[in-house]
């Protein structure tokens, strides 16, 4: 169930340019988290009113706090930048369905794109199965050696300064990487791409969805995305984000 | 004791606080922080006679102290409102009212009409909603098809009607007028200011309906002098509403002649927000020794 | 080099930046703060054929990301204007709009014709002022008086003429439509959105006037939206305004249609507001390479 | 010449229940400035707009900094009495006219009542005559010990816990204080108070006006008072009190 928290910022670090790496202690929302669940987080200045939404990027191994790694992109991640250690924050979650973990018995690929990749790093761990890590960045890398522990990892660079140059699918390509699931989070033509990818080689795609959210937790209809199905709860062929998703088969929604 | 309660068209409500349409869905998401039955109404999303799927993303863009939304009343319908929302809400102390929406008259007449069969304390009629191409404020802008409609709906209705308000209007005493002409038994405002925002670095507008609907404490302003000119120009009651987030936000509207308020873009910033302005409307009137709230309504005037 | 040169009604500026009228007095107090020079043009303070007196205090209150303000056009007359502040404001290398109200028609017309003998460059003609009782936004409610009052105006100016518009009205595409029916030469908007706020420990409205205009941040998604429909509407160039704080909140505007922009409330949060918006439009055509500003103007639509 | 500034705070602290004691570092505007004159504050939160008017209270010494005294009102003082030393605040002055000094022959008392008790303090300090120094309170008193060294201290307190029991003027009558001039802050009824009892007694009174500002520089026109005579600058019965006061002979103003 989701909860409001105040939650308290142990450490506040920038792990990369414009990209920092924040620890919460919020027992209530840390020790029924899942990965690929997001938090809203609120701004403390009363002139901004919605929630930012942003992925657990790893849960603490006791449960009692949330990593959240986040780009520096408006006013409100902004001003989470300049919290410090001390400083609460008022924070909803954990919030949407997150990742259905698959048994131990397949191969995944484990796809990050950006600002998307935080969230892969907690399914990382907890995904008990082969894998093959493969992040994708414009130039300056983060948070990928972080990946090491849990699988092969594989880079992409839009300039080709690290890894493969081009985009996440040709590091797929160019490495001939074989699986059963993928799980993806990323930027929306990442995601088409994975789609058709995971379409053409007849592949399980489970994909994390961004859209803009007023509520966070399915009552405004902000949040939602076309489906191939009329959905559940709407009885249209739109689905919340927020609530149903952020993850979803690939085959089910469109992009 | 200090009372609380407020007579709507003669519904009591345990306390002068509501839900603004659309912000609250039909309260389930929100049980999970809030005691739904503190209420004293909650106010639906609109309900639409058939299923409406609303209009593309983005549907929201935030402006400062205000958002705006696009969502263009996608609902799953009556139908569904009636079997799966209302027993939902059944199981509280509070009150429900429904928000109707619709593309023509008859529209709204059908909805209204099914919702005549069915355990529903008032109804809300939206003629305001300025992200429909058809219906919605092309109603609520025009004093002559305020008072018609509002005769239409009187004539199907079960319930008492409340009357919803547009403030893109170049004079609200007019249309409030009109509307109680046309036999509305309550009024509520207001509604979204249309307004728009642009993307500078794609050189497009943010929202894909281009504009939106304006609302949050951006708002509040202008929202107090309607409801102020409102509770001057006409006899029933209003439920006044628009950047409310705080109890003392929602004196300020009673105050200004509203008998009871709707809480909207608070929920999203709080999901509690509803139950502090309960709250804080209380702390106010235990500090200033005000043994009832009626004695406050309408009190600048 | 980069180009921020804009024409309006045939008079060239040197950017597209003015101030918004009654938010930089004729410039004279922030002379002390920045170079008066740098302004596409100052627009003065409501000049009106007598002295006014205004109306009484408070008339200012402060609202979330916004104000209002009752001043009621108080102002010295047009002879102290010309004999004072126009010697000035002629020292700087800017062109001078000069807002002119009025209670009645013939008030406007004897600010206009004096002013016909003075080297001003632009009128702008404030039809939409919520403050005053008499005349001001009574004008500008109503298609019929919008092209009635530009008519006579027109008759009478020397200058090119900008009528200035009031938000509050149902379309503001029919009131743009008006004034260009009526001969205006540009339109300016928006001016104020009427409206409240109550001091609740009191139990009155805070301004003595009870209500005002809101202004800043707050109104910008509506008057960015008005602007939006106003250049879709008419082929007059339009000067943008409404809680521009920002250079990037200046090119919505442009992007949206209008020509040029003035900077309002922003004044009173930073009195080197404008010099900050001139500076912020020119960082963001060098980002993005746009070599003439005239470029982007509309580029939304 | 009025300056904006960026003013760095060298300490804060709570000088009594809700009122503050902040010394701000501006040489810039602490070089010229004069008791009686004020600063607009600016908050940092974006949705509140529009400047605080707080009185200087002291210049320092060396003239680089000023000290405001100022009570927590609502949203804006209290952001600024969450502010810490190190910290910084834009902030525009010194604004207005101030106090004129009368010469050292004359007998003076300085008046002040609440939060018009800290612009006294300055003046107190430059004035070079004999003085009383009347302050009242409603209640719990402030800063009234750090005026001892500068003249024969009086207080009154509404509820009669400190001092004469009553208002300033109680004070005065009590007392059979003398004086050729007064200088007077305060809450407007004893402002009014003041007035009347000048006139009475034939004093020269200088009063220190409050009123809701926008610009603090004379270019709006929200803040003004009625005055006896048409004004120069406005050419009506109003002047503005940003700018031609705060302070005003008494005779020439209508409270
Ligand atoms: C489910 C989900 C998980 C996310 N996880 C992360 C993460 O782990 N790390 C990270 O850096 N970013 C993440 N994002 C994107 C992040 O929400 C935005 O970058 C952030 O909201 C921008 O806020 P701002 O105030 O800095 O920008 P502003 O542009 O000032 O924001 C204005 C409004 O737009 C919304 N908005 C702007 N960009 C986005 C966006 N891309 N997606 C959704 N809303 C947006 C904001 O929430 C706010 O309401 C996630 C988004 C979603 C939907
Ligand atoms: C010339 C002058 C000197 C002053 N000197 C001092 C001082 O030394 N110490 C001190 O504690 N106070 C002083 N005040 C009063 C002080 O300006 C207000 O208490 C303060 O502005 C309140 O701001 P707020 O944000 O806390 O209150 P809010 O109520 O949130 O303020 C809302 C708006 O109203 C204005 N406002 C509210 N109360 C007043 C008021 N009494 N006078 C003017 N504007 C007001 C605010 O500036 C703001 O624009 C002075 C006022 C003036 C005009
Ligand atoms: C996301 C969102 C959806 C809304 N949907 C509806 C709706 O379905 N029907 C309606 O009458 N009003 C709707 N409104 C308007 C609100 O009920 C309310 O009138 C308005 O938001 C002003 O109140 P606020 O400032 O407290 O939000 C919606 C507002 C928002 C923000
Ligand atoms: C204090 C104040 C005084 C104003 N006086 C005038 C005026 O004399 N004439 C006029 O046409 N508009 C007047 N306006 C309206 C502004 O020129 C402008 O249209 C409006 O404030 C919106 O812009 P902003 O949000 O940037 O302030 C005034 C606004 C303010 C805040
Ligand atoms: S953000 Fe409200 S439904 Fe998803
Ligand atoms: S505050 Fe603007 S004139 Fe005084």
């Amino acid at each position: 169930m989701a909860v409001y928290d105040r939650a308290l910022i142990i450490s506040q670090a920038e792990a990369a340019p414009g990209i920092f790496s924040m620890w919460l202690e919020t027992e209530k929302i840390a020790k029924e988290a899942k990965p690929g669940q997001f938090l809203s987080l609120y701004c403390g200045s009363e002139d901004k009113l919605l929630p930012r939404p942003i992925s657990i990027c790893e849960i603490s191994e006791d449960r009692t706090a949330l990593r959240l790694v986040y780009r520096v992109a408006g006013k409100g991640t902004k001003e989470f930048a300049g919290l410090k250690a001390g400083d609460r924050i008022d924070v909803m979650g954990a919030l949407g369905n997150g990742f259905p973990l698959s048994g131990s018995k397949v191969k995944a690929i484990l796809i990050g794109g950006g600002i998307g990749i935080p969230p892969m790093l907690e399914l990382a761990k907890e995904l008990d199965c082969e894998k093959s890590i493969v992040l994708g960045y414009r130039d300056l890398t983060f948070l990928d050696k972080e990946f090491i522990p849990y699988g092969q990892v594989y880079l992409s660079t839009e300039d080709g300064s690290c890894g493969v140059k081009g985009n996440v699918i040709n590091a797929i390509e160019q490495n001939e990487l074989q699986a059963d699931v993928i799980y993806a989070c990323g930027p929306t033509p990442m995601l088409k791409g994975v789609k058709a990818y995971a379409k053409e080689h007849n592949i399980t795609a489970w994909l994390s969805l961004e859209e803009r959210m007023a509520c966070g937790i399915g009552a405004c209809l902000a949040c939602v995305c076309k489906t191939k199905d009329t959905d559940h709860h709407t009885h249209v062929n739109n689905t919340r984000i927020c609530k149903e998703g952020p993850v979803f088969l690939a085959e089910e929604i469109e992009l | 004791m200090i009372s609380t309660k407020v007579t709507i068209a003669g519904v009591e409500w345990n306390n002068p606080v509501t839900t603004a349409s659309g912000t609250f869905g039909s309260g389930m998401e929100f049980a999970d922080f809030m005691d739904i039955g503190r209420l004293g109404a909650v106010t639906t999303k609109g309900v639409s006679f058939t299923p409406w799927t609303g209009n593309p993303v983005p549907r929201i863009a935030e402006t400062a102290s205000g958002m705006l939304n696009a969502i263009g009343l996608q609902n799953p319908g009556v139908e569904v409102f009636v079997n799966r929302d209302l027993p939902f809400l059944k199981k509280y102390d509070t009150k429900v009212i429904v928000n109707v929406c619709g593309k023509t008259t008859e529209d709204y007449l059908k909805v209204v009409e099914r919702l005549g069969e069915c355990d529903v304390d008032m109804l809300e009629i939206n003629i305001s909603c300025p992200n429909v191409k058809e219906g919605g404020i092309a109603f609520g802008q025009n004093a002559c098809s305020v008072e018609e409609i509002t005769r239409q709906v009187k004539k199907y209705a079960k319930q008492p009607v409340i009357m919803k308000l547009s403030p893109n209007v170049t004079d609200i005493r007019e249309m409030a007028k009109a509307a109680e002409a046309g036999g509305a038994d309550a009024l509520s405002l207001i509604n979204t200011l249309t307004g728009t925002k642009i993307d500078i670095h794609k050189r497009k507008f943010v929202l894909a309906n281009e504009t939106g609907g304006l609302s949050g404490p951006a708002i509040k302003p202008v929202a107090l002098r309607m409801v102020n000119q409102a509770a001057r120009s006409v006899r029933i009651p209003i439920i006044g509403m628009g950047g409310i987030m705080t109890g003392e936000d929602a004196i300020e509207f009673l105050m200004a002649g509203a008998t009871a308020v709707a809480v909207g873009t608070a929920n999203f910033r709080n999901p509690m927000a509803t139950a502090e302005v309960i709250e804080g409307i209380q702390t106010f009137l235990v500090n200033e020794g005000i043994n009832d709230i009626n004695e406050i309504i309408g009190c600048v005037n």
